[in-house]
């Protein structure tokens, strides 16, 4: 399979929703150590009115789907995170614009237009231990395994891992950016909260499409 | 320390909604809203630049504090627990005012409270909704001292920078006269937390706000009079107040402090300074409550000249209405 | 919970002059007192009946809530830690303004207000000077229900004494005239504390400021709107509204509890009255500091028609001034 | 000896300064357990006042001494105690008015009208659980030996004998006035502050002139 259509990905955020539901504790107990504890809070708080949506109604395509799972991010989360993971929903809408089915490409498009808009909007560098680091991780095996025809499992599966790569790249990482950076050295040895977050969201689409 | 009683979901909407039935003529929220975490001072006057307050939730800044009084602020948007508001309370306030002469989006620079009012200015850009963003950097311990004023963060000052414009609003001014008298007031502010630790007798100055380590300890005196001592010279030494400049400070007693360690506090200060640069007007109160250790959060304002005449009337904020 | 910083034994009195200098124009200290734990509302008015509100330090009554505002009293005698102020406190206040009106001394009826305020009266009279004692009886669970109201000691019903009999005694009512009306209002006010134990998940009606045991607790349900409710029952039954009468009710956010279930509690008993005998005006607000347990005090007048127009304008008390 | 002199006196007032100041944690101990634990603070600014008084100046007659000790206790004090021990000092003033030295005689008489004024202005009775049990025990004790024409020692012994029976009395008592009260249940078991105070004083008292 090839390409992705909009009920598979529907369903797939449907599992996303109930991954990050479940992680609340890690992910508040994670920024309780190196910010101000509430990233699991907000994480919970968006997803499962993400979850309230998905499960009131079917969207037709892909576009109106991500857009409105991401919207719906910004408009309940608030903080930090509202924004950031609502603009990796939104961010790269433009790829997915008129695109039924998805294919592996363009969803790829998708998430680098996505990660872009992410460093624009957050002022963001790799290496500040952030999401982005697990994100940029992510697309780059994304990119790289469309470009080598991978089928949409194996895609998925690239991008889980290259999530979960990237966020354990932060664990020896000094925050240098947010809530965290005033924690100076005591962030060293943790991962980031919201990279952590990125892989569970990236493992969880890959499990989906497995 | 019990944490709210009431659902921590619905926990700001819940209040918002309160907030309104008990005070129906000086609070409203916003009809129809997604989230209602917006409060708006009334009667709304869309006819003047309005100032939009957003903090995360629990207090900073003092909801009650910013809209149910006269003259500090329009809209108090109220985030989650620690978490900014969302851009879209902040636009929904604004779209409902519906003010051609724009906003001011006045927030503590926290990356939430940015990204938030960020978006928000967009949203707003796109119903033709003009707006300044003001972040408040003031708290002149948040970062490294050689770092750049901003990258601190937000302390107290917003206070004195929402009591200024708003009246200056409420005489008139447009956005962009606004916009440079808070970046003004803004650079001439400067506020700390004071803390003391209990277990190593410690005057510590900088702590943060979610247990961000000092940036300075003293263990030589462990005392109200000592502490008040310290913050003062840091923030005169931060701001050097010119000549023709006249001071202002605020002391912030969160939720954990006692009323007499307040104004005992307040006074050192206002009585050490006496011989150094007096302080025209020392304002202790319960403004935010923030922290769950004992500290105090100290904000000065080195006031120009021409801007003084709008701190002249005191103005009050409630600590109930009666 | 820290205790104060500054030193216990000089704490009231440091706390009276840091106020007395941070707001000279609102309040005084008596020259040349022995204690100086005294506050006076300024400026002083010798040509009326004065209101001298006395209570044990640390807040209770919150000491720049009563005098730093307009219209509560004009006196505020603050004790020691839980302690009552001194007899002699009283008197010398007195003795300064040298009102040949008379004086209203109202305090909570706790053994040491009782017996100070009956020496000061005694003292004052030697010197001439008229005095009637109100002492409040306002906390329908501080004693065995089934004891008379006056073994009751007082939580909250002062401020509406005071507040009415303010304004009557700047219309120029004389002191007979004022105890009366002072009676009336005490005897139509019933206040309680409900409180949260997170251990047992327990709402509690009565517990007591210094831990004194609940009267009732209830494991039905642990929310404020069921707490809300259960209080508002309360209350009501022990004061069985006259067709005629109009509720009023405040509730006490003191130290420990958060703002926004101040609000929500608050909010849900206005709800929840509204179908019964509905709340004229909800105040919530910080009116007093007290415990250090999870717990708000409520406090119910149900005001004889002729004594609204008293309660028409709102008064407020500060957070800050600034 | 069957006389007290002014100073006699009032260096067993200093006397009786220093063992209330050093029993300020005991008594605020047992204020806690049955009351609002500010019964030691209260005690110890009283008197600490008092000895500062003491040592600053000498006193020509009982009566100026005792009275002006006992307006000191109630000027600095406050609180229930303020009152109360002020007037265990100034209570009885009459019976010393005029009496240089102060006869054993005058001296019980002094707190029998002491006892009393406490009673009018305490609303006590015995059995409340109050100093005023204490009190009366010494009061009576001292009655009992002035009249067998016991001399100082022994009339000030008698009186502390008297007012430790008279605290230790209170221990089974459940309280009945004042803060303690509404403890119920839980004042039973321990003896009432005040009247652990007021055996200390009279304890002192017997020490010195021993
Ligand atoms: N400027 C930024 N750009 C991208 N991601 C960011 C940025 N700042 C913080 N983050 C991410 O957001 C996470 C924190 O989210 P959250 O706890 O919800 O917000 P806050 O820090 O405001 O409390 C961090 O772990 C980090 O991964
Ligand atoms: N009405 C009274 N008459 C005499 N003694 C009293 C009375 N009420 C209380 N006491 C005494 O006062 C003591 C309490 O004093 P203290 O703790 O200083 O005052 P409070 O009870 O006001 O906190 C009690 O232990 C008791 O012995
Ligand atoms: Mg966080
Ligand atoms: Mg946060
Ligand atoms: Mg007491
Ligand atoms: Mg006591």
């Amino acid at each position: 399979m090839y390409t992705i259509s909009a009920s598979q990905l529907q369903d797939a955020l449907l599992h996303v929703c109930d991954v990050i539901i479940d992680s609340e504790g890690m992910l508040t107990e994670l920024d309780t150590i190196i910010g101000d504890g509430d990233h699991g809070i907000g994480m919970k708080t968006g997803f499962s009115a993400m979850r309230t949506l998905l499960q009131k109604q079917r969207f037709e395509d892909a576009y109106t789907l991500m857009k409105e799972s991401g919207m719906m991010l910004i408009k309940v989360m608030g903080g930090t995170s509202g924004v950031i993971f609502g603009t990796l929903f939104i961010g790269g809408l433009s790829a997915l614009k008129d695109k039924d089915p998805v294919t592996v490409q363009d969803f790829a498009e998708y998430i680098d237009l996505s990660t872009k808009a992410i460093e624009q909007r957050g002022k963001v560098h790799q290496g500040d231990k952030t999401m982005y680091d697990a994100l940029c991780a992510a697309r780059d095996e994304m990119l790289r395994a469309s470009g080598e025809g991978a089928d949409v499992s194996a895609f998925f599966r690239a991008g889980a891992e290259g999530a979960e790569r990237g966020a354990e790249s932060t664990r020896p990482m000094m925050s240098r950016i947010g809530r965290s950076k005033n924690f100076r050295d005591k962030t060293v040895g943790h991962p980031d909260s919201g990279a952590v977050s990125t892989s569970l969201i990236f493992r969880a689409l890959a499990d989906s499409f497995s | 320390m019990l944490t709210n009683l009431c659902n921590d979901d619905t926990v700001s909407s819940d209040f918002t909604a309160a907030m309104a039935s008990i005070y129906p003529d000086r609070v409203g929220t916003v009809p129809g809203s997604f989230n209602n975490r917006a409060l708006l001072r009334l009667p709304v006057e869309s006819d003047r630049v309005n100032l939009i307050v957003s903090a995360g939730g629990f207090g900073a800044p003092f909801p009650d504090g910013m809209v149910a009084c006269q003259g500090l602020a329009d809209v108090s948007v109220v985030g989650g627990k620690c978490a900014a508001p969302s851009a879209y309370d902040i636009y929904e306030a604004a779209r409902y005012i519906n003010s051609q002469k724009g906003y001011l989006l006045i927030y503590n620079n926290f990356m939430g409270d940015c990204l938030n009012n960020d978006l928000a200015k967009e949203l707003m850009e796109i119903d033709g909704l003009r707006s300044s963003l003001i972040p408040y950097n003031d708290d002149c311990l948040s970062v490294d001292p050689s770092a750049p004023r901003s990258e601190r963060t937000g302390l107290l000052g917003l206070h004195y920078g929402a009591r200024i414009a708003w009246q200056m609003a409420h005489e008139g001014a447009d956005l962009e006269t606004l916009s440079a008298v808070l970046e003004t007031v803004r650079a001439r502010t400067s506020s700390m937390n004071v803390s003391f630790d209990p277990d190593t007798k410690r005057v510590q100055l900088g702590r943060g706000i979610s247990g961000e380590p000092p940036r300075i300890e003293y263990d030589e005196e462990f005392s109200l009079q000592f502490a008040a001592a310290k913050a003062y010279d840091y923030l005169l030494a931060d701001l050097s107040p010119r000549e023709d400049e006249t001071l202002y400070v605020l002391v912030n007693r969160p939720f954990s402090v006692n009323t007499e360690d307040l104004y005992i506090f307040s006074h050192a200060m206002q009585t050490y300074a006496q011989s150094r640069v007096p302080i025209r007007r020392m304002s202790p109160g319960h403004y935010t409550r923030h922290f769950y250790y004992y500290a105090f959060g100290v904000c000065m304002l080195s006031c120009p000249k021409d801007l003084t005449k709008y701190l002249q009337d005191v103005c009050c904020t409630t600590a109930f209405i009666f």
